[in-house]
């Protein structure tokens, strides 16, 4: 039987109204929005869903992994409710979601101590950041192969066979495993569950580690090492003009030119 | 956990999973009502260690049985519209929700009563019995108190006492839960015959039933009662029709007019003392049905504190007029007996130089004092400051005793009416009238204040310090009903404070108290304690 | 208003229990006095309105913390507001807005009810809370010669709204009402697969960030087909749209300058200008079942911002300006009621509970997704005061009541008719286009 | 301490062993002759000898009416009892116009209270012909049912407050009368002891109000009385259909309908009218079998239009019921009857005039059963070969119709051996069979207390606590109610 790691991260919820947006100068991060609650980054939905295909053609447990601060639970259970088999919760008040460092080696720590696997499994990179670092860090932790980009996934004997997507079109690639992969949209949307899985999810082990249950400090991995200097909603102004004319082409004419002014063409 | 897991399989083993809980949460819902700001100085009281759901007297008495062997403190409660209900003197207390004991087990045309369980409200009753021809009397409390609470619990100020009675003075018979869990059946409850009357053979237990207020749970559990009705000569009240105009809010919906066979008058004297001369007059002639000395200060409110407020401030009403007008209901079987009480009527008013305000006695006022007094109004008061404290209503007697209180309530009053830390309109005093004024009638001060300031907080702890206090100038009017309508005992003290100059009357209602429960398990917070105990001063006026 | 506002209301409640029967002057069957379906059902006083002002006030006291039991409580309630129409009939307490706050409270705290998650998951994936795909939105009108406002003109947009977009058994109410405004000469047309979510009932589960950003698009979508489409008014056949496009949106400050209508107001409109004639005589003796939202909740949302105080020398707590409370008096309550006068043949009998303090039919607040059996129940009691009354069959106007309704009715095998008011409509007016 | 401690406390005067003085308390119902006989004068006489009672373990029976003593209450059930005749207690104390109060010492008779109202222009609330010798407060306290249903609210009327002594010897007020000061200085701040409730959470009035002495010794009452006028109106109804007569109280019952109402046999109303063994034998044989008698007052406001409507209302209503009422019946004048009615009956007392003897047997029921009542008892009567017409039968509506007092009278020569043998027998049969029937004896007097307790073994268990609180030393009057003879303390 295969053991799978899955990362996924409790971001806000990136569909959230601009105007619900909030932040905190003091600590510097962004606010629990009133009425918007977070959600899992959806690459690492793709993640799972990649990870799902797999379990759905041979032997595989899927052990979930999430990290944050306060991680709240009818969000990241969904995982277990769409098919994950445990659930693996890093829960600590000194974890920084925004430092790719601290979290890849708690991550990497984490998945060291649940016991041998076979592939660690992530978004291309969180909904949040953007930054697509973290999976990059835990396969140096961990000293395996990192496959990026994947669009689909598969495993063999002792291998992974990804397909990554290109600009036109796509390559195959095969690592020996353990490795750490990270996948695409293009693996698909992660199936939903519905009201009775989400149910039974209940029922589904999860397990909840502290910074102190991995070692971080002893490894001299706490405290993180990246400093955020200020952060800011974006302000974004944007002005609509209406441009009138007799004719479809009048008006062409005249966008044309205006572009042409604003030198965007 | 107050209760043992043990303890708490055997009262669920009793009633059923579904109607028993303990889950914290739910408990906060038992421990909040008004009057505890006054009370505690929170809203919150402590909480229940369970909350149970009887479905049946066998139930209860199981539950109760249990209590005795486990030393666990109960109390029921119906409607649970009052602090001193879900009150509880230890954590080891559990309440008893009557909810499913919400029968009415048969109306007796012919022998004019009802027989009804505990969670019967008074206005589905009226409704009931309405359809029959009869009429149960109206709570000052409003449309949701119990029956059976009023008969034979707690205290059954009825307006409407001139004619329908009140304070226990109906109960014709009960079936009554003793502490100990046996059953004790008054009068002719659940025998042979019906249930007509609640005393014998040889002397009344209704003696140690209830005195001029109720044990408030602390003797037990009533779990059925026969009450006897009145006449009622009009439309039940679902059948009556209420207008209201488009848009107006329900509070709105009202009778249009007065119903056929009854008749309202809206009378206004020169002042309290020949108001107060007609009143009895009209009660001694045994003509009417209602009649409300000074009930006009308290009995018109608009939607809202904003629309009543603006109402008030565009023609301010002359609230010391209020204070000497008196609303009279007659009614007559027949359009003979309805035209004589009418004039009649009108005959006290000008023995004492009484009139009628033409802008009071429209059909609209007339028929809205009609459904207010007959039906209910609810409690205006809560809304207008969030809370308020009745004064005495102990002073029970006679009209002279009732205007010779009036200027001692005022004056305890007036200080703390004029540094506008309590509300109240004018000092109006109002009164009931009992039985064709036969027994008098109870005379007091509903006085609104705001629990959440801290300057009308006081005012209302340190103003019924002075009418409760038995050596202060209440002393010589009255104590009957000071010792639980709403009071709680332990932080209160009534008995303890007012037995010694009344002939320890705490003495024996402690005797009585403790021969019915011998194991000390009946809640007694708003009865009498088993015994009273030392405590230090500071703890006198806290509790939990 | 954050939860913590209403404290002065958690103060203030009496625990007089009035939130859990409708107005007792206005009881006309003991039987039927309840109004709160969830401290009918669920006994406890914590499952009234007053019972979670209780909550609040000793969640913010610190006594208790939010845990699965408080949760239950909170979700176990249909959000239907008849505790507030009760309650405001004694008190200056908003006994709604708070059990709301509360509710947005919860999810702000992630405190998540599971079941609901799906729901969420499906509205922000595929803009729809049943669980359906998209693409699958504008099913409903295939066939249906109907223009789409985004590429035709048209002055009227018949809004669909999820329910009747996905539950293929109700298809026909939203094509008969099609039917009925083309039969009656109105320019109309749809946005049939361009339609998203309103998100009304996202918001009563407390998820007030998925109604910002679902206002927002609506008002957009509006805003441009009002400018390419000529639209000016919106009709919709659903309650739960309605009340959010009238009410809530203009409540979060997002109203659309679009005119926003029911069926109901639209159809009598049209009947009463003599543009629709419903001739064909049904024998039918029926009751109409107030839906909350269209009812009570469909009632204008009334700004107001100011303060409390208490004047000069006295203790009677006033608002500055005066507040105007909403009572339930201006929701939708003649316009079906004239519609279905306007039947020939048709009966129509009140039930018990009508206009401000009907029962709920058991489908709102999530509870038909998070507590079906409940839903059921609540429907269930509403079926049978509508047989009490003497009805041959119940009509609404909102597709969540009427799926409520025929789901209960096969459990409890009910034969009583079920009907939406545009069904009925349509039969009296008679053939199709 | 020793039984003469008690001259000391009284006056020798007012005590003595006399068997002579004695006898007359033993009288009726099989009696046992008392020890001595003791008469305090104030609550304070009565308070010290229940003390001493309580010390010596003696065992007292109050008493405050006279001769005869008919249904066996202050008739001592056990030897060697002290009587405590409270008849030197006699003043009217009070009579408060305004209020229509009136505050009497268990000495007081009906003669003497009306006497004392009437110059108030007030009428107490009667019983029906109370023997003269009868106390007013005794009567209120064994819940004789009075005329006037209308007013009757609950059954303790007109009871309002009592000064009670318990058997511990401590004194309670109850009512309005509770608290501190001294009924003088009650009445200086207009206290009237109208008010009969508590004080607090129980009614001691109730305690000792059907209590045949059992739980205290009261020494005053105050008791509700009402405004009286001259212009009064009578009616007859009279008719041989018992049923309409009852559907007709019934119906006046729930209207209200003031004044007095009472539905007489012909037995009984001709020995209340005439007083010669001829006499009552002829208007007897002239009277209808049934008759319901109705009469008001004028008092209160525009006594003329009222006096109108009501008796207009009266006809109305009694026609509906296929009945007229009638101010004369075989020359009987209602409004003679009723001024009959307004005091205690003239010697002899009016159940005494044909036979020289009589047993009654009353119980409370609801009206609707009187007919079936009244069929049964004429059946046994006949089966013990009781004459019929020396069978009398009074129904009277009680607390404002909810349920009646029936009442059933043997007359008998009691020089007939056989006879009284004859009614002893029926007298048993007859409450023993009635109340299987449904008869609720609410008064269990001497003899009929086994019977009116069998159903009711909670209430004479609580009625036992409630004895050991009051007279934890069981003093007072002995084996009566479910105090059987010889028990006593508990402990």
């Amino acid at each position: 039987m295969k053991n799978i790691a899955v990362c996924m991260k409790q971001v806000l919820d990136p569909e959230m109204p601009l105007s619900l947006f909030r932040i905190d100068p003091e600590t510097k991060s962004a606010l629990p929005a009133r009425g918007a609650p977070p959600v899992l980054s959806p690459f690492d939905e793709n993640a799972l869903e990649a990870a799902l295909r797999i379990k759905d053609d041979e032997k595989a447990k899927v052990t979930v992994i999430t990290l944050g601060r306060r991680l709240v639970r009818a969000v990241v259970t969904a995982s277990l409710a769409a098919g994950a088999d445990e659930l693996l919760l890093l829960e600590d008040a000194s974890f920084n979601e925004f430092d790719p460092f601290l979290t890849a080696s708690a991550l990497a720590a984490a998945i060291r101590k649940r016991g041998p696997y076979d592939l660690v499994l992530c978004g291309l990179q969180a909904a949040d950041t953007n930054a697509g670092l973290v999976p990059i860090g835990i396969a140096c932790l961990l000293g395996v192969t990192c496959l990026t980009g994947a669009r689909e996934v598969r495993l063999k004997e002792e291998s992974v066979v990804v397909a990554r997507s290109l600009a036109y079109g796509y390559e195959v690639l095969e690592a020996p495993c353990p490795a750490v992969v990270t996948v695409t949209y293009e693996v698909g949307s992660l199936r939903e569950p519905g009201v009775e899985a989400f149910m039974s999810a209940s029922a589904k082990p999860v397990i909840v580690w502290t910074a102190a249950d991995l070692e971080l400090e002893q490894a001299g991995m706490a405290g993180g090492r990246t400093e955020i200097l200020r952060m800011e909603v974006p302000v974004r102004a944007s002005r609509c003009e209406i441009l009138e004319g007799e004719s479809v082409q009048a008006k062409a004419e005249q966008l044309v030119s205006r572009l042409q002014q604003a030198k965007v063409i | 956990m107050a209760l043992s897991e043990e303890e708490h399989k055997v009262l669920e083993g009793i009633v059923g999973p579904q109607y028993i809980t303990r889950d914290p949460i739910i408990m906060e819902s038992y421990c909040q009502v008004w009057g505890n700001k006054l009370e505690f100085g929170d809203k919150w009281h402590r909480p229940p260690a369970a909350v149970l759901l009887p479905g049946n007297v066998e139930e209860i008495q199981a539950i109760v049985k249990f209590c005795n062997q486990a030393g666990i403190l109960f109390k029921p409660f119906a409607r649970g519209f009052e602090y001193v209900a879900t009150y509880l003197a230890s954590s080891r207390g559990i309440l008893l929700e009557l909810k499913r004991l919400n029968r009415i087990l048969e109306i007796d045309p012919k022998n004019q009563h009802a027989v009804v369980e505990p969670f019967v409200p008074v206005y589905q009753l009226q409704d009931a019995a309405g359809k029959l021809g009869f009429y149960v009397g109206k709570p000052g409390v409003g449309y949701s108190a119990s029956c059976v609470s009023l008969a034979c619990c707690h205290q059954e100020m009825t307006i409407s006492q001139l004619y329908t009675s009140g304070y226990g003075r109906n109960v014709l018979g009960c079936e009554w839960v003793l502490p100990t869990g046996d059953i004790l059946n008054l009068g002719t409850a659940n025998r042979k015959g019906g249930w007509f009357t609640g005393d014998g053979p040889g002397f009344s237990l209704r003696g140690i039933l209830r005195g001029r207020a109720g044990a408030n749970g602390g003797h037990g559990i009533i779990t059925k009662c026969s009450v006897k009705l009145y006449p009622w000569y009009a439309k039940a009240p679902s059948e009556c029709e209420l207008k209201r105009e488009p848009g107006q809010a329900l509070s709105a919906a009202q009778l249009e007019k007065v119903p056929d066979n009854y008749w309202v008058d809206v009378l206004t004297f020169p002042d309290t003392e020949r108001m107060l001369q007609a009143a009895r007059d009209i009660g001694q002639a045994e003509i009417a049905c209602l009649v409300a000395p000074a009930y006009m200060n308290t009995g018109f409110h608009e939607e809202g504190n904003d629309e009543q407020w603006a109402k008030l401030k565009e023609s301010p009403p002359d609230l010391g007029k209020f204070a000497r007008m008196m609303p009279v209901i007659v009614n007559g079987h027949s359009s003979r007996e309805l035209e004589y009480r009418r004039k009649a009527v009108r005959a006290a008013m000008e023995k004492w130089g009484g009139w009628l305000e033409p802008e009071w006695n429209t059909e609209k006022v007339k028929a809205q004092i009609f459904q207010y007094q007959m039906w209910s109004t609810g409690v205006p008061g809560l809304r207008a400051t969030g809370d308020f404290m009745l004064s005495t209503q102990g002073a029970d007697g006679s009209v002279e005793m009732q205007l010779a209180y009036r200027p001692v309530e005022f004056q305890a009053l007036q200080p703390f009416a004029a540094a506008g830390n309590v509300l109240h309109p004018n000092m109006g005093m109002s009164y009931r009238p009992m039985e064709h004024f036969s027994l008098g009638c109870s005379g007091g001060i509903a006085t609104d204040f705001d629990p959440w300031d801290p300057a009308s907080l006081a005012a209302g702890k340190e103003y019924l310090e002075i009418v409760y206090d038995p050596h202060g100038p209440c002393r010589r009017f009255g104590y009957a009903n000071r010792g639980a309508m709403m009071q709680v005992e332990d932080v209160n003290h009534i008995h303890e404070r007012w037995g010694p100059i009344y002939d320890r009357a705490d003495r024996w209602l402690q005797k009585v108290r403790n021969m019915l429960d011998p194991n000390r398990v009946a809640d007694w917070s708003a009865y009498i304690p088993p015994e009273y105990q030392e405590r230090p001063d500071e703890e006198r006026h806290a509790c939990c | 208003m954050t939860w913590q506002d209403f404290i002065h209301d958690m103060q203030r409640c009496t625990r007089c229990s009035y939130c859990k029967y409708i107005p007792w002057r206005l009881i006309r069957n003991f039987r039927f006095s309840e109004g709160c379906p969830s401290a009918a059902r669920y006994h406890w006083h914590a499952y009234a309105a007053g019972g979670k002002f209780n909550l609040a006030y000793s969640l913010l006291q610190g006594a208790i913390d939010i845990n699965d039991s408080l949760l239950e409580v909170v979700y176990k309630c249909l959000m239907d507001g008849s505790c507030d129409i009760a309650c405001k009939v004694q008190q200056d307490l908003e006994p709604l807005q708070h059990m709301q706050e509360f509710r947005v409270e919860c999810v702000a705290r992630g405190y998540l009810l599971p079941q609901h998650q799906p729901y969420l998951r499906s509205l922000r994936a595929e803009d729809n809370m049943l669980l359906r795909r998209r693409e699958e939105r504008g099913y409903w009108a295939e066939g249906l010669e109907v223009k789409r406002v985004t590429s035709d003109k048209a002055e009227v947009v018949f809004f669909a709204g999820c329910r009747y977009s996905y539950d293929q058994d109700l298809w026909p109410v939203a094509r008969a009402a099609v039917h009925l405004l083309q039969r009656a000469g109105v320019d109309v047309g749809i946005l049939g697969a361009d339609e998203a979510c309103c998100a009304g009932r996202a918001y009563e589960l407390g998820y007030e960030g998925e109604l910002m950003k679902f206002a927002e698009h609506q008002r957009d979508t509006l805003a441009t087909v009002a400018r390419t489409a000529g639209v000016h008014t919106l009709v919709t056949a659903c309650s739960d749209c309605y009340s959010t496009f009238k009410v809530l949106y203009d409540k979060i400050g997002k109203k659309s300058d679009v005119e926003v209508c029911h069926i109901t107001q639209y159809l009598e409109r049209l009947i009463q200008e003599g543009r629709l004639r419903p001739r064909k005589s049904l024998d039918l003796n029926i009751t109409y079942h107030d839906p909350c939202h269209l009812g009570r909740l469909g009632e204008p949302w009334i700004h107001w911002q100011g303060r409390e105080y208490k004047p000069v020398g006295t203790q009677i707590w006033l608002h500055d300006p005066p507040k105007r409370f909403r009572r339930g008096t201006h929701g939708v309550y003649e316009p079906p009621r004239n519609v279905l006068k306007s039947i020939p043949g048709l009966e129509l009998v009140e039930m018990y509970r009508t206009r401000e303090y009907a029962w709920c039919c058991g489908a709102g607040g999530g509870v038909i997704d998070a507590y079906p059996d409940f839903a059921q129940w609540t429907a269930a009691e509403r079926l049978e005061e509508a047989h009490e009354v003497g009805a041959e069959a119940i009509v609404s106007a909102c597709p969540w009541c009427k799926r409520n309704f025929l789901d209960t009715a096969a459990i409890t095998k009910d034969r009583i008719g079920i009907f939406d008011l545009v069904e009925l409509v349509e039969r009296a007016v008679g053939g199709s286009e | 301490m020793a039984l003469d401690d008690l001259g000391r406390i009284v006056g020798e005067a007012n005590f003595t062993k006399n068997p002579a003085a004695l006898q007359e308390y033993c009288e009726g119902k099989g009696g046992c002759v008392p020890r001595a006989l003791v008469r305090p004068a104030s609550t304070e006489e009565v308070q010290r000898i229940v003390e001493w009672a309580n010390d010596t373990r003696a065992l007292l029976v109050p008493v405050s009416s006279g001769p005869p003593h008919i249904h066996g209450g202050s008739t001592p059930s056990v030897e060697g009892a002290v009587v405590v005749d409270l008849r030197r207690m006699d003043k009217v104390i009070r009579v408060d116009k305004n209020n229509r109060v009136v505050i009497v010492q268990p000495g007081v008779t009906f003669g003497h209270l009306q006497t004392e109202l009437a110059r108030q222009g007030l009428s107490a609330y009667l019983p029906l012909l109370p023997r003269p010798t009868k106390s007013v407060l005794a009567s209120v306290l064994e819940r004789e049912p009075i005329l006037m249903p209308s007013v009757h609210f609950d059954s303790t009327d007109p009871l309002l407050c009592a000064e009670i002594v318990f058997g511990t010897g401590d004194r309670m007020r109850t009512g309005e009368a509770a608290g501190p000061d001294t009924l003088e200085e009650q009445w200086e701040i207009g206290k009237a002891q109208i008010s009969p409730f508590g004080p607090t959470q129980m009614d001691p009035q109730r305690l000792v109000s059907g209590a045949q002495g059992t739980i205290g010794i009261v020494t005053w009452v105050s008791l509700k009385c009402r405004q009286r006028s001259d212009e009064a109106r009578a009616f007859f109804l009279p008719s041989e259909d018992l049923d309409a007569l009852v559907e007709l109280s019934y119906h006046l019952c729930r209207i209200r309908y003031t004044g007095t109402i009472l539905l007489l046999d012909r037995v009984n109303l001709a020995r209340m009218a005439q007083r010669t063994p001829r006499e009552i034998h002829g208007l007897q044989c002239a009277l209808p079998n049934w008759v319901l008698f109705v009469a008001y007052e004028g008092y209160g406001l525009l006594p003329e239009e009222k006096l109108k409507y009501l008796e207009e209302d009266l006809r109305e209503s009694a026609s509906s019921y296929g009945l007229e009422p009638v101010t004369d019946l075989a020359g009987l004048p209602g409004e003679a009857l009723y001024r009959l009615l307004l005091g205690p009956s003239s010697q002899p007392y009016w159940k005494l005039r044909s036979h020289g003897g009589f047993r009654d047997v009353f119980f409370i029921t609801t009206q609707d059963k009187t007919p079936y009542f009244a069929k049964r008892m004429r059946k046994l009567a006949r089966r013990f070969g009781f004459p019929t017409q020396q069978l009398g039968m009074y129904m009277q509506p009680v607390v404002q119709g909810t349920s009646c007092h029936l009442e059933f009278n043997l007359y008998f020569d009691p020089t007939d051996l056989t006879g009284v043998k004859r009614l002893r027998r029926l007298e048993a049969a007859a409450v023993d069979r009635l109340e299987r029937e449904g008869a609720f004896f609410a008064r269990p007097y001497p003899g009929w207390a086994e019977a009116a307790y069998r159903g009711y073994p909670d209430t004479a268990a609580m009625q036992r606590k409630v004895k050991a609180i009051f007279d934890p030393n069981w003093v007072l009057n002995p084996g009566k109610l479910c105090f059987p003879p010889g028990s006593g303390r508990q402990d």
